[in-house]
């Protein structure tokens, strides 16, 4: 094994994730149902906040990968910009839907929850709305992939939009966060035992987060794939009309 | 076979269904298209080894 | 470059549209929304602020494409790119031009619409500033954004989808700044956030910006 | 300094258009592009004037030495005659503007808005900015496009003093120019379809 | 007749921006409004009939100056013109395939955006309803301004100035109708006014728009 | 039908540019139109086409039976080749593109946008163009700029084929074209500078 960069290269990449696949599809699909059965059907209702707790375990999973798949383009977007991969171009490319679907099911599931909690489907709360303009960033950089045809150049140009577009992403957090105090709770998940919610709705938790987690990876090679063979394909009958 | 939801069975179930949904059709258009973009890439690279 | 900048004013002057659009289309915005709103002066001049902002914003907007759309068409941004002046500053000069022709206007006609919609004789003071600190924040990232799109069909669309999310901590920092102005709050974390992302904005977004026309311009 | 262009790829759309492409350029000599409508004679001049990368080879000179007009003028509407040409004559830091007006014979014309010219006269407008750039290596596609029997003798004199001066120039023309030049048909150059097959080729 | 309508969709959807635009703008304005003003829900609910009616009207006034200019500088308006249809019914068509594209749209989309606007429950089908009567005046009346402007320089501004006050009835029934049917007054007078306006603007105004363009197609 | 112009007086600016311009030009014939730059070509063409008003004089022919081609070609960037002359055919009511894009050898690059053509291509469309208007006039404002030799032969080839089936050609060149058709020097009717002596002429 010669380096990890070898992966970047397309047949190589093809190879190693079509054994890879089938495995992970399996994988994800055992932890999604298992954890959302769970969550369902067999955690308690909590004293305040009634059945609708059980929404917790799409919301926070989803809300989780709506950002880590911002992150996971950024890293891909730096390592084409550095390295010249096309894989890893591609797989930026590949990975927008996937974070747009994860921060439309976090708007979702949270505007349902947000009804009996706060009485209102929507309101200004920072956290929700910097998940509305994460949403924006998502809805643009997805439009520009798709406007631009020579593939380098939109790899080049989403790059760079995804870069400027990091940085004004963490700004209007901030900015979000100065503007309004809002009704949102606060990060329960953390390491630190006496602030952590109970048990009972911890670990089934974890167990959603890790199916997202193994969703949004599979989803991502799988595209990825597609789109490799979809530039393969352009190529080709690029050629084919010169010819 | 439900549990018992209370009062929010129309959101927590509400809830479930869309995001469900949402998710099954990601998974779906990505599969489909997977699944037409191989075809068609095979397609033509048989056509090119046909042609010489 | 200065020539690059004279050049590009005199065009905004002459060639019509240009210079007015966006401050008829503040205009417009300011005065539409008290008919919308209705008349109660104590909600007008809560929401002036934020109104003033608003269509300062969408004046802006409307304006962006200009900046390189018709030097590309006509061949001209071809020719400055091989000139002698780096990209940087062409972007920088566009981005100052589209602030003077489009910003500008809009700090000096502030006060004035302010009035119209009730806002607080207090604020006017910080809306001005707010304008005149957050506008050409709007100029250079809008300048950004047009050299993404330069030469892409449905670029107008486009454009605005693009700029949109990126134009939000500027006007949340600007319509806070003059909230807090008018209600005699701390106005100090608002002005100073403001200032930082313009100049951030300035000393940054031009390298982005010229990276990307070259990507354009291949 | 010679301009020395050897082993040049160059691609339009992400496909190879030309490719091998060599020749040397001397100082006070001229060289003419031959080849039909596509061949890429367009996208030869476009990367040797830096405005896109080439896929492969060398070019000795770099783009600061190159003084680039294009199939399109660059004119601004608005402006008149005299204004775009001192435009471009500050950008490029040079100074006076009367000898490029004179050169082109466009003295009359000089406060004419640039809307208001007929065709011929543009392309003389376009054509007078070289001479305003100071560039030593001069890169013309199709220069001229529209120009009547006397502009084309103003424009083979402008070409003369420049070469004389110690300039070079790269003409990409169809029609016969009166100069004497070398000539190079890019025909020969033409990329060959590429095969594509290995898998990892349709990424290069 | 149809044959014009079918082809001004097809054009809409297809070259780019003119499908979309409007809708883009609306959804633009109702979203930054709420950064702007600040996330009162309180005052956004008591805002919100007339930022959803400002902004709808603003998305209307963006798209007109496409509704002549590019078949007038195409030159199909002359072909148009010597067709064997009369310039009313061309001039009805063209209005009919902006309320299509730019008018219907915005009010398939206000109930969501009502909802980011905290617009009350109650006030949803008011709005709907108002938005539904009042765009076809809209497009209209944007037709006859765009008629009266087609081919001047500066058309775009000046046709926003010309258009903006022949709007404003429009615009204060339609903003009054649902912040009646918030607050659960009557809405009969406001309603019966925006039809009647919007009857009257379908029937009269393009025998106006075509005889404005006939002068100006001389 | 033919094609008789009588002491035209045509205008650009508001200033007289050619006067008592006359001419007759009958079906199967072609008239080439020369003369230095900025002349007055185009704005005799345009007045022709019924672009602009003409200031005195008379036109047989409508408007509605010239086909006009000027300097830029009207292309949609962002539309295809196909797109492009479909279009035209469904204004002009005809039908069927395939004649024009095999006339002009566009058959390969149907489906290319109208961007990522060279300048010859696109020339070549815009000339294409006027296969599907079926109209029996065409004006061309200097066609063939751009055009290789073999583009050249395709447009002498396209306009005696509408010579032959009766149709007429109003052309403006600088260059030869190797039509075998009669010239007209529009430097002859070139308009005196008026003296303006009635004060109200200035108004006319
Ligand atoms: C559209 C509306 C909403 C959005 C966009 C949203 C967004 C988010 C995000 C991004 C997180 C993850 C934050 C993190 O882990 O640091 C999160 C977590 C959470 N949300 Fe929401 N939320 C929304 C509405 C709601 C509502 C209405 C409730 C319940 C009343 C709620 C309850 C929670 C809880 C309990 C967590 C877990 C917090 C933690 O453990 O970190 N959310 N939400
Ligand atoms: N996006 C693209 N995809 C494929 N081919 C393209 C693309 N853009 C341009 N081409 C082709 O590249 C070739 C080179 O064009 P170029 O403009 O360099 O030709 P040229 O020699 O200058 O022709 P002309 O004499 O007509 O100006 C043309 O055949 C053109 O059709
Ligand atoms: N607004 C104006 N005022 C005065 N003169 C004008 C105006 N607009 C154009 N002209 C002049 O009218 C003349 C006729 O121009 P036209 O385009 O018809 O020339 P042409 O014969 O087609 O030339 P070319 O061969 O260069 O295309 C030109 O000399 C031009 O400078
Ligand atoms: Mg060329
Ligand atoms: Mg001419």
């Amino acid at each position: 094994m010669a380096s990890l960069w070898q992966y970047a290269n397309p047949q190589k990449f093809l190879q190693t994730t079509g054994a890879v696949l089938p495995v992970l599809a399996v994988l994800t699909a055992l932890t999604l149902v298992v954890g959302l059965v769970w969550g369902f059907f067999f955690t308690p209702d909590d004293y305040r906040q009634g059945a609708t707790v059980k929404i917790i375990y799409l919301h926070v999973p989803s809300a989780l990968m709506a950002i880590n798949a911002w992150l996971m383009m950024l890293v891909a977007s730096l390592v084409w910009l550095v390295r010249r991969h096309h894989v890893s171009a591609l797989a930026a490319r590949a990975a927008a839907p996937v974070g747009l679907t994860m921060t439309a099911i976090a708007l979702l599931t949270g505007a349902i929850w947000g009804q009996p909690m706060w009485g209102t489907w929507w309101a200004w709360d920072p956290r929700l709305t910097s998940f509305l303009i994460l949403g924006l960033f998502y809805l643009g950089y997805i439009a520009l992939w798709s406007a631009i045809e020579n593939p380098d150049a939109a790899a080049d140009l989403t790059t760079v939009l995804c870069m400027v577009g990091s940085v004004f992403a963490l700004l209007s957090r901030y900015a979000v966060n100065f503007w309004n105090q809002g009704l949102h709770q606060g990060a329960s998940l953390s390491m630190d035992a006496e602030e952590n919610v109970a048990d009972v709705f911890y670990i089934p938790l974890l167990v959603c987060i890790a199916g997202f987690v193994l969703l949004f990876i599979t989803l991502v090679l799988l595209r990825t794939r597609t789109e490799i063979r979809a530039r393969r394909i352009s190529a080709l009958l690029a050629r084919e009309r010169m010819a | 076979m439900i549990p018992d939801l209370g009062k929010y069975a129309q959101a927590v179930i509400g809830a479930y269904a869309l995001s469900i949904a949402l998710l099954v059709l990601l998974v779906g258009w990505s599969m489909w298209r997977a699944a037409r973009v191989r075809r068609q890439l095979n397609e033509i690279e048989a056509r090119r080894v046909r042609n010489g | 470059m200065i020539a690059l900048l004279s050049r590009d004013l005199a065009l905004a002057v002459r060639a019509g549209g240009g210079f007015g659009l966006g401050l008829a289309f503040f205009l417009i915005v300011t005065v539409l929304v008290p008919f919308g709103v209705g008349p109660d002066s104590a909600i007008l001049s809560k929401i002036a602020p934020g109104i003033l902002w608003v269509g300062a914003l969408l004046a802006c907007l409307l304006s962006l494409d200009r900046i390189f759309a018709l030097d590309f068409e006509d061949g001209s941004l071809d020719l400055l790119a091989t000139a002698p002046i780096p990209l940087e500053g062409v972007v920088a000069m566009k981005a100052a031009a589209h602030w003077l022709t489009t910003g500008l206007p809009l700090v000096l006609a502030a006060p004035v619409l302010g009035v119209l919609l009730n806002l607080a004789p207090a604020a006017m003071g910080w809306l001005v500033l707010s304008l005149a600190l957050g506008t050409p924040a709007l100029s250079v990232i809008g300048a950004f954004g047009a050299a993404l799109t330069v030469g892409l069909k449905r670029g107008g669309l486009l454009l605005s989808l693009l700029v949109l999310p990126l134009y939000m901590p500027t006007l949340l920092f600007g319509a806070e700044l003059v909230a807090r102005g008018a209600a005699g709050l701390a106005t100090m974390v608002p002005t100073l956030m403001l200032a930082g992302i313009t100049l951030g904005a300035c000393a940054l977004l031009p390298f982005a910006a010229a990276a990307a026309l070259r990507v354009n311009l291949r | 300094m010679e301009l020395t262009v050897s082993d040049l790829s160059c691609a339009r759309g992400g496909i190879a258009v030309l490719e091998g492409v060599g020749f040397t350029l001397h100082p006070g000599n001229a060289l003419l592009l031959r080849g039909p409508n596509g061949i890429g004679k367009t996208t030869l001049l476009r990367t040797l004037a830096g405005l896109q990368p080439a896929l492969a080879g060398r070019v000795s000179a770099p783009p600061e030495a190159i003084a680039y007009a294009a199939h399109a003028d660059g004119l601004k509407a608005t402006l008149s005659v005299a204004e775009n040409l001192t435009f471009w004559a500050r950008i490029f830091g040079t100074s006076g503007i009367d000898a490029a007006l004179t050169a082109f014979n466009l003295c009359d014309l000089a406060d004419r808005q640039a809307q208001n010219l007929s065709a011929g006269q543009k392309r003389r407008l376009g054509l007078a900015r070289l001479l305003v750039t100071g560039r030593p290596i001069w890169m013309l596609d199709e220069p001229t496009v529209s120009l009547d029997a006397a502009s084309v003798t103003l424009f083979g004199q402008a070409i003369r003093a420049h070469l004389d001066s110690g300039g070079m120039a790269l003409i990409a023309t169809h029609i016969d120019l009166g100069l004497d030049a070398d000539k190079l048909d890019v025909t020969q150059f033409r990329a060959l379809p590429q095969r594509l097959d290995a898998f990892d080729e349709a990424f290069a």
